[in-house]
């Protein structure tokens, strides 16, 4: 059978591999695809969560409804993450990490 | 509003006006004058006073919880110390010679407040937070207008004001420590009256008192330059320009050893009884003595000999501190004021010559004693009270230190405390050789070429005769200065005095 | 303030307060008075002589002058013992000072800061007379160590010449180190006696108080006090190994040399130790060290004035060998006492030769200052001769003084003294050799004043100066007269009676001690007569051990190492090591650490964006496993 | 659901996500990523959340991964520029952190007393909820509990439910974000007059 | 008055500005400066008017997500004084801000500011995981576009790219933090954690998995390290005003979640309480190291002021991890919430003393601070004061915040974290005080002209010294607010 632990490990590895990403990879887009990898990772546990976590014999929508604001959220962030980056290309015409390297120390 | 309030809060009021455009000059001698008449007045109507209790006290709660408030009251020490404050600030104002920039006097006056607040505040947190009112100043000023080359004054600059960040912050845990121990019940207070009252009814475990005396004679020794934290003390002292070395190493360097007498000494006489922490202090004090005694007699510059020296002579306060017999803790109180009055003086003469020659190598000086008698008269006064001359001010405070540690005759009365006394008397030979050394390479033999000085005009003696006729009065009528300790000891030297006691015979019973 | 208790405290008083005055007026006034000073001071010491005069008749008395410090039980006053040794001494010294004032009147008139020097004067007089009058320790060691301003003050008057800077300030210095051991003896019998330091306490303490017992259980302790009292006596009566401050001392003026380090202050070691006798008593082991040392340097320094061309230093040495003399009466008369002191004796052959030598030496120096002086400050004997004729006075008193120290039998005063001392070497226990110590210095003694004499003042004239050479002023001369006539008189019954010179009435006088001290005396002053009648220059010199004594033992030189390996080379080696050690690990080792650490970490954000991530991802990692594997395990 | 389809949809998620990580093209990526989308959104309706499961369609697998190609495309990014070596460090601290994390959680995951729960023994009891609701009285809404007793589970109603009663104000605030969000991406993105910049 | 009103006032305000600024674009900046202001103004008064009857007029359907507590009032006015001195920065920075914008334009610079403040004084209230997710990644989102606005300055446009990635990386951990939190105690509000975690029967291992990136993510908002590398960059490059809003709403705002987390995650008898006191105390530690040591080195103010940031953030999660200590009158929540405010008038001082340097032609750096004092005395000592009171001197506000977290840390006997946060003020001394050498130095800055500030300037300055050196020396009220949820606390207790 398939049980929670089952669920959250594929989060768990989906998680980790968003993160493998954002370390591991220099174009910004890619980073930023991973990220919503990382989230959407986030979002299985809480489902899986929320669907274990019977409330008066139903699955707790509280958890759920965060579901619902994350990818809302994840939304509005993806539009404003891509207009930088946008305009970060518009400058650099790169949108790899070595553009922005300037402030430091 | 007790007048020791206005005696704080006048020099940082005659600081604002001089920053807002006041003459500077005018402006802080009236207010140090001020002060040091105040005072005056209240050490005469204080004198003989046997009351334990704290006079001119008035506060102000700033904080409920934990109880902190302003304020003020003083008893003999603390009102010796203020007199003191105001003495070596009046001389080290009237001394900035008109053309220097206001910084000078501003520095001077707040150094001058933050001794004030530290000496005559009777909250812990108010006593150590005026003593950190110095800091910038003091930076600025080296850093600034200290002698030397810019990168070595830069240096000696940061040097200073990391080392006393760092020792006031040792200071801070180890007063919270305290406080925290000390107050009854949830509330916390920074009072010490009430901290006094608490350790009286319920004190601290000895093996405790003995960690948080410890802590805090780090965080004070520190601010006093105890070996080996003193390393920051004599190049400051040397770099500073003269009123802050003035001040500084006369006045503001007490607040440490003053802190020990009135809040370690009182709180945790067992924990300076504990034989590691009285041994502990007996080997640094010794570092203090013999360690910088022969540094001082290494140096080659008038303003290096006084530096070192002035470390030097920190260890007799704090042996008169660890003996904390009635007579030694007295004649450290004794000793703070003689040897602040008497360095103080010695940094003026120097800053004179240097500004005068414009170096104070002592190989290149000799024989002003011909050109400049009235100089050389007011700093023999410096030079031999400061090696303990009977008849000058210090003489009287390190002989009752010593006496002090003698009081206990028995089968174990050579214990840690008097080997280290014997021990320290050498550095009373050693202080000889370094200051006479100095005295004849500057004033006796023949003039060098090219260096020429004359007497000071005579408004510009007013303060150095004014430190060296204190010097005079205080060491030959000790008793005067004595009539403002009458009792206030008492809570300190009992228990202390138990614990020196008791120390003692740990330590002989430990060598048996 | 206690009021002074009617005349018993005002006489004193006065002797303390005028010099005091007199010394701060010239110091706040001198410009404005200029020759006054002068007057001042002399008019000083002159009326402090009168006054020491009308001590002389007044009843044994402590009066306290002053309170001085005073804490719960421990308290120390300005006071004052009267009694037979301190109206003695003060009596030597008001009347040597008011001599060598009058002296310098004419010595110094030309000298540019003559009122310097006067003030210098009178603050000795203050300095000395406290030490006389001193009625407990702090205050003895308080003025012992004002004195020795003084004696700075007063080597140092010709401060621009180099050597005279140097030589005031050894003579400090070596003064300190001798204080260092005063002051913890000081500290012992504090400690010892329950913080009562008044010699009058102390003496009843050791005599039936409690540290009568303690003396029989802490041998060792007592051994140390005494001892360190002693040290202080070292110091200031310049024994070995401390002498070596004296003779450079003749860098002063001369009048200084006759009062200062001839006369008062070279011999209030003596005078302490004589005060401090019970203690010394008590420590057997003490007064054998004691007397040793003072017959040692009393050889010593018979030795090294042999060989000695300085008209001063050959007269210092003497006083070095002289002083020694006393150190160790001091220290047989305390072996001899042993402990059953008998409080109510009357003499003590130290305080008497003390007293007697006071006289002559400070004339013997006067007059050698009156031939310096004459001879236009030329100091050498073998630039000297034949001075008989031209300064008849001088002459005369110098020739009474002579024999007064080599001990010229019955007439002088020096003869009595000596013999007294020699008499107890020879009668205590263990003594006969420091017996012939003394016996060995007496011929010495003589050897050199007659070869000191018989090339000064006899045969010719070697130089112009001498030849050309006047006697002195009456200023200068009169002193010498009067210091003549005491010593003259005061070893008889009736003077040391008056002038309580404590002579000691010995019931019996030994013949061997006699015949030694004559026999010495004929010897020495016979060799010193045909050696050096008619000579140019010294035939001895240079010869083996001759050279040794001329250079003094080579002390000078051996010191001189000393200093420069144990004082400057540890200097060195200090303060090297506190700037690598102390420094190096309280104050730079964490500063570097911290920048180093502060610089490594800024590799943290060093701009790349790969590399927050990862820290993220690392930190992420790092709290993870703190939290799960590591803190969970700690126990709390 | 059966657990062949299980594996089957979370090796799609995990699979297609490991490509978004290894992809050297961007639209490759972009691609992998709505895949795996889609796959997750498998495992959502798994757990009964139906809703949520078509939201990440919609919402990610749809508009979201329209907006990255779009932007892929606008920018006419090729493949990573290989600078050779220099990625090599990160890949490695990509892999061996990210390796470390799974692990971790893993590991903890095992620990807890919950995980080995399956959908049938944390069975949902619509029954019995259906009557809870039904006496709720005036806040019933009969549709869901028509439904509940009905024996199926009206997952958007219920959602719905939460989302406007317990959440109504925090889906304002969303929506004020998503208003930001547009005022952002105006205020970033529109092009300088001067026309400075080249597109 | 709801208790929404000020909130969405401000938002309505916010949006508003934006429609004017889009449909009648002849508007100018100064209208809507004022405008933004003024509203903001408006809002204080009405929120000090309003704050003491708030509690009560709490409708029941918000009550589960939402409180309206001390702390959370005290929050809220917080929020709304750094807007308004954010808002009016940046009015006195339009002038070379404008440069760096699109046409100049700078209506987002002024409404965003307002919907952030909303969000955050939404976030002070908050009492679940929901609501704290949602008001953080308003105010996260918006200084997304906040701290790239000034886009034609590349520093800006990476600033706002470091930030954009970190941010939304964090907001991954978070998220996935809350997951495992609510896995585990099987709630999203504070109180059914703290519930949940009451029972001795939970496993530790999982609800430390899920606290661990709960703490990580909320570390970052805060600046905590390991997760602060990116605030000295963002500082560095995002606007002064910006970076103000940053360093000090912002934190703060991380530091209201964090507190009301901490508190869940350790009242009463937590079975995970000693772990996350450790991990408080081992990221505070640190933070304060690596916010204080790479601070030895930094040429421009700002970075500095970045890296003091972190540090101070590192003096605020030791003082979290004193939960239990309270008695120095306040519990540790207060204490966070003390210092705070004492940080906000300095922090402040020193980025306005900044933006007048950069008024007028001048650089960041420390060197351009040369000769300050004579160029305008005021300043100066403003100045001055500013960075004593961020070193920690006593008589400054910076003090007496230290001091409590001293005192906590002593009362805990955390000696290790003692000794840490000894050394970062220790190393504090040096870097603020270079600053002030460089003001008071005789030598001057490239720039030498004596400055002339603005009535309005002078005013803001003046009074902000004054803050400090009042919450310095007479703290008594400040406190008196704070130590209020303390005694509510006990009495809920009991």
């Amino acid at each position: 059978m398939i049980t929670l632990n089952h669920y959250l490990i594929v989060s768990g590895i989906l998680f980790s591999l968003g993160l493998a990403g954002v370390i591991a990879r220099r174009n910004i887009l890619i980073i930023y695809m991973c990220l919503e990898m990382m989230l959407s990772a986030a979002n299985l546990a809480l489902v899986a969560f929320s669907r274990f976590n019977v409330t008066q014999g139903l699955p707790d929508y509280t958890a759920q409804a965060l579901v619902f604001f994350t990818i809302t959220v994840a939304a509005a962030e993806v539009a404003v993450g891509l207009a930088i980056i946008v305009a970060l290309y518009r400058t650099k015409q790169s949108v790899e990490v070595e553009a922005v390297t300037k402030l430091q120390g | 509003m007790s007048p020791l309030e206005i005696v704080i809060l006048l020099p940082i009021l005659a600081a604002l006006a001089v920053w807002l455009g006041a003459p500077a000059r005018a402006t802080s001698i009236i207010a140090t004058s001020f002060c040091l008449g105040v005072l005056t007045l209240l050490c005469v109507q204080y004198h003989g006073s046997t009351g334990a209790e704290l006079r001119y006290t008035h506060s102000i709660a700033v904080l409920e919880n934990p109880a902190i408030s302003f304020a003020v009251g003083a008893d003999g020490v603390s009102l010796l110390l203020g007199l003191l404050t105001a003495l070596v600030a009046f001389a080290a104002v009237w001394q900035i010679s008109p053309e220097k920039p206001g910084i000078y006097h501003i520095a001077s006056l707040l150094i001058a407040a933050g001794a004030f607040g530290a000496f005559l505040c009777t909250d812990v947190f108010f006593l150590y937070a005026f003593h950190e009112l110095a800091l910038i100043p003091t930076l600025l000023m080296i850093a600034l207008h200290g002698h030397g080359d810019d990168e070595h004054r830069k240096a000696v600059a940061w040097k200073t004001t990391v080392y006393l960040g760092a020792g006031s912050l040792i200071l801070l845990a180890g007063l919270a420590w305290l406080v925290l121990e000390y107050s009854g019940g949830e509330k916390l207070t920074f009072d010490l009256t009430a901290l006094k009252a608490q350790a009286a009814t319920t004190p601290l475990p000895a093996a405790k008192q003995a960690s948080i005396a410890f802590v805090l004679l780090l965080g004070f020794g520190t601010l006093v330059s105890l070996f080996p934290l003193h390393s920051w003390a004599a190049p400051a002292y040397a770099s500073a320009p003269t009123p802050v070395a003035m001040l500084h190493s006369g006045v503001l360097k007490k607040f440490g050893l003053y802190g020990l007498f009135r809040i370690a000494l009182p709180l945790l006489p067992q924990g300076f009884q504990a034989p590691w922490v009285h041994q502990a202090l007996l080997f640094m004090l010794l570092g203090n003595i013999l360690v910088m005694g022969f540094v001082t007699i290494h140096q080659k510059r008038l303003d290096d000999v006084l530096a070192s020296s002035s470390v030097m002579h920190m260890g007799y306060i704090f042996l008169g501190l660890a003996a904390g017999t009635e007579i030694a803790l007295r004649g450290a109180v004794l000793l703070m004021f003689a040897h602040g009055v008497s360095i103080a003086l010695l940094f003026a003469l120097a800053g004179r010559l240097r500004s005068q020659l414009g170096t104070l190598e002592l190989a290149k000086l000799g024989g002003l004693g011909a050109h400049a008698p009235v100089f050389t008269v007011l700093f023999a006064f410096g030079a031999f009270a400061s090696i303990g001359l009977p008849g000058l001010a210090n003489f009287a405070g390190e002989v009752m230190i010593f006496i002090g540690s003698f009081t206990q005759f028995g089968t174990d009365s050579f214990g840690p405390l008097q080997w280290t006394v014997v021990l320290a008397l050498w550095g009373v030979v050693m202080s000889a050789v370094y200051m006479l050394r100095a005295y004849r390479s500057i004033f006796q033999g023949s003039a060098s070429t090219g260096l020429f000085m004359t007497d000071p005009a005579i408004a510009q003696r007013v303060p150095m005769i004014l430190l060296a006729a204190v010097l005079l009065v205080a060491g030959c009528c000790p008793w005067l200065l004595l009539g403002l300790l009458k009792t206030d000891l008492a809570s300190v030297t009992e228990a202390a005095s138990t614990a020196v006691h008791g120390a003692a015979k740990a330590a002989a019973g430990a060598t048996h | 303030m206690p009021e002074p208790e009617s005349t018993s405290a005002s006489l004193p008083t006065m002797l303390l307060l005028l010099p005091l005055l007199s010394a701060l007026v010239i110091l706040l006034a001198h410009r404005v008075l200029k020759g006054a000073s002068v007057i001042i001071s002399l008019l000083s010491a002159t009326v402090c002589f009168l006054i020491s005069l009308m001590l002389l008749g007044t009843k044994d008395a402590t009066p306290v002058l002053l309170p001085f410090l005073e804490v719960g039980k421990f308290k120390v006053a300005i006071d004052a013992i009267i009694d037979q040794q301190s109206r003695g001494m003060m009596f030597i010294v008001t009347s040597i000072g008011f001599f060598v004032h009058l002296f310098s009147v004419g010595y110094m008139k030309e000298d540019e800061s003559r009122e310097r020097f006067f003030g210098a004067l009178s603050l000795f007089m203050f300095s000395m007379t406290g030490i006389v009058l001193a009625g407990n320790l702090v205050m003895m060691f308080i003025f012992w160590e004002l004195v020795g301003l003084s004696s700075y003050l007063l080597i140092g008057h010709w401060f621009e010449k180099a050597s005279a800077a140097e030589a005031s300030k050894k003579a400090f210095l070596t003064n300190r180190i001798g204080d260092f051991g005063f002051m913890i003896g000081i500290l012992m019998l504090f400690m010892a006696n329950h913080g009562d330091v008044s010699f009058a306490g102390l003496k009843e303490s050791f005599a039936m108080g409690p540290v009568h017992d303690a003396v029989k259980i802490h041998p060792t302790f007592f051994l140390i006090a005494a001892l360190g009292i002693f040290m202080g006596a070292v110091g200031k009566s310049a024994q070995f190994p401390l002498h070596v401050w004296l003779p450079d001392a003749m860098e002063g003026p001369t009048p200084v040399s006759a009062l200062i380090h001839a006369a008062t202050m070279v011999a209030a070691g003596v005078y302490m130790l004589v005060r401090c006798a019970f203690v010394i008593e008590a420590s057997p082991d003490a007064s054998m060290t004691i007397a040793w040392i003072g017959g040692g340097t009393a050889l010593m320094a018979a030795l090294i004035a042999t060989q000695q061309n300085d008209i001063k230093r050959v007269l210092a040495y003497s006083t070095l060998s002289q002083l020694g003399y006393m150190v160790m009466a001091v220290g047989l008369v305390a072996l001899q006492a042993g402990g059953h002191h008998d409080t109510a004796a009357p003499g003590h052959p130290a305080m008497f030769h003390l007293y007697t030598h006071a006289f002559f030496k400070a004339m013997l120096f006067l007059g050698s200052g009156a031939v310096i002086y004459a001879c236009h400050h030329e100091q050498d004997i073998w630039k000297m001769g034949g001075l008989a004729r031209h300064m008849p006075v001088t002459f005369v008193t110098f020739l009474i003084g002579t024999a007064s120290l080599m001990g010229v039998p019955f007439i002088t005063s020096g003869f009595w003294s000596k013999e007294a001392i020699l008499g107890v070497a020879f009668e205590v226990k263990g003594g006969s050799p420091l017996f012939w110590i003394g016996v060995a210095t007496a011929l010495l003694t003589s050897f050199y004043m007659t070869r000191m004499f018989v090339i000064a003042f006899l045969g010719k004239p070697r130089t112009d100066s001498a030849h050309h050479a006047t006697e002195a002023p009456m200023v200068m001369i009169l002193p010498l007269v009067l210091l003549a006539v005491l010593t003259l008189i005061s070893p008889w019954g009736w003077a040391a009676k008056m002038l309580q010179a404590m002579k000691p009435d010995h019931a019996e006088t030994h013949s061997t001690v006699m015949i030694a001290s004559i026999a010495a005396l004929l010897i020495g002053s016979g060799l010193g007569f045909i050696l050096y009648r008619g000579k140019n220059s010294d035939p001895l010199a240079s010869k083996g051990l001759f050279k040794v004594f001329a250079n003094k033992f080579y002390f000078d030189e051996l010191y001189a190492v000393l200093v420069k390996v144990l004082q400057d080379g540890v200097a060195w080696l200090v303060n090297g090591l506190e700037r690598i050690f102390v420094d190096g690990i309280v104050a730079r080792l964490p500063a570097f650490a911290a920048r180093r650490i502060g610089s490594a970490a800024r590799v943290l954000t060093g701009g790349h964006l790969q590399g927050y991530t990862f820290l993220l991802g690392a930190g992420l990692l790092l709290v993870i496993y703190l939290a799960i594997f590591v803190l969970p395990q700690m126990g709390h | 659901m059966p657990p062949l389809l299980f594996f089957l949809f979370a090796l799609i998620t995990l699979g297609f996500g490991l490509n978004v990580v290894i992809a050297r093209n961007p639209v490759t990526s972009a691609l992998s990523l709505a895949v795996s989308f889609v796959g997750l959104a498998a495992l959502f309706l798994s757990l009964d959340a139906f809703f949520i499961g078509t939201l990440q369609v919609l919402v990610y697998a749809g508009a979201v991964m329209v907006l990255f190609l779009f932007i892929i495309m606008l920018m006419d990014i090729k493949e990573e520029a290989d600078h050779g070596r220099t990625n090599l460090a990160a890949i490695a601290a990509g892999v061996a952190v990210a390796a470390i994390l799974a692990v971790q959680i893993a590991t903890v995951s095992g620990r807890l007393p919950e995980s080995a729960a399956t959908t049938r023994s944390a069975a949902l009891k619509l029954q019995e909820a259906g009557a809870r609701w039904e006496a709720l009285g005036s806040k019933n809404l009969p549709t869901i509990s028509n439904d509940l007793k009905a024996g199926s589970l009206p997952d958007a109603k219920l959602m719905g439910d939460t989302l406007f009663s317990k959440y109504a104000f925090h889906l304002q605030v969303v929506g004020l974000l998503l208003l930001v969000g547009t005022v952002g991406v105006v205020a970033l993105s529109k092009r300088d007059k001067e026309g400075s910049s080249p597109s | 008055m709801s208790v929404f009103t000020i909130e969405a006032f401000l938002a309505i305000l916010g949006l508003a500005l934006l429609l004017v600024e889009a449909f009648v674009p002849q508007v100018s900046r100064r209208t809507i400066a004022a405008a933004s202001i003024g509203g903001t103004a408006l809002a204080l008064v009405l929120f000090f008017t309003a704050a003491s009857h708030a509690p009560d007029s709490l409708p029941s359907f918000c009550r589960p997500w939402m409180q309206l507590d001390q702390l959370a009032l005290f929050y809220k006015g917080f929020f709304l004084v750094i807007t308004l001195l954010v808002l009016w920065l940046t009015h006195e920075c339009a002038p070379y801000l404008g440069k760096y914008t699109l046409e100049g334009r700078l209506t987002e610079m002024f409404s965003l500011p307002l919907i952030v403040c909303a969000g955050m004084m939404w976030m002070a209230a908050a009492q679940d995981l929901v609501t704290v997710f949602v008001a953080l990644e308003l105010v996260t989102v918006s200084f997304y576009v906040l701290v790239a606005f000034a886009r034609k300055s590349s520093l800006a446009l990476e600033a706002g790219v470091k930030y954009l990635i970190l941010g939304a990386l964090s907001t991954g951990v978070l998220v996935f933090g809350i997951a495992w939190i609510y896995g585990t105690t099987g709630s999203l509000s504070f109180q059914g954690i703290a519930a949940a975690l009451a029972k001795p029967g939970i496993a530790k291992a999982p609800v430390l998995l899920g606290a661990a990136f709960l703490l990580a993510g909320l570390g970052f908002k805060v600046a905590a390290a390991p997760f602060q590398s990116w605030v000295p960059d963002v500082y560095q490059g995002a606007p002064i005003p910006v970076t103000t809003f940053l360093s000090v709403g912002s934190k703060a705002a991380g530091f209201v979640v964090l507190t009301r987390t901490v508190d869940a995650l350790l009242v009463g008898h937590s079975v995970i309480g000693p772990e996350i006191k450790g991990l408080l105390l081992i990221l505070g530690s640190l933070t304060v190291l690596l916010g204080s040591l790479p601070a030895i080195y930094q040429q421009s103010v700002k970075r500095l002021l970045g890296y003091s940031s972190i540090s101070h953030a590192g003096y605020l999660l030791l003082a979290l991890a004193c939960d239990d200590s309270t008695r120095s009158g306040m519990t540790s929540s207060g204490i966070v919430a003390f210092y705070l405010a004492t940080y906000l008038p300095m922090t402040v001082l020193g980025f306005v003393v900044l933006a007048i340097l950069r008024l007028n032609g001048g650089g960041e750096d420390i060197r351009d601070f040369r000769g300050l004092a004579k160029r305008s005395p005021v300043l100066g000592l403003a100045m001055t004061i500013a960075l004593a009171s961020l070193a920690g001197l006593p008589l400054t506000a910076g003090f007496m915040g230290k001091l409590f977290v001293f005192v906590s840390l002593v009362d805990q006997a955390y000696w290790g974290a003692l000794v840490c946060a000894a050394i970062g003020a220790a190393a504090g001394f040096y870097y603020y005080f270079r600053t002030i050498l460089a003001i008071h130095s005789p030598e001057t800055s490239p720039a030498s002209e004596p400055l002339k500030l603005g009535t309005i300037t002078k005013a803001c300055t003046v009074v902000l010294t004054l803050a400090i050196l009042v919450l310095g020396l007479y703290p008594k009220p400040l406190q008196q607010v704070l130590s209020k949820p303390a005694e509510v606390a006990a009495k809920s207790a009991h």
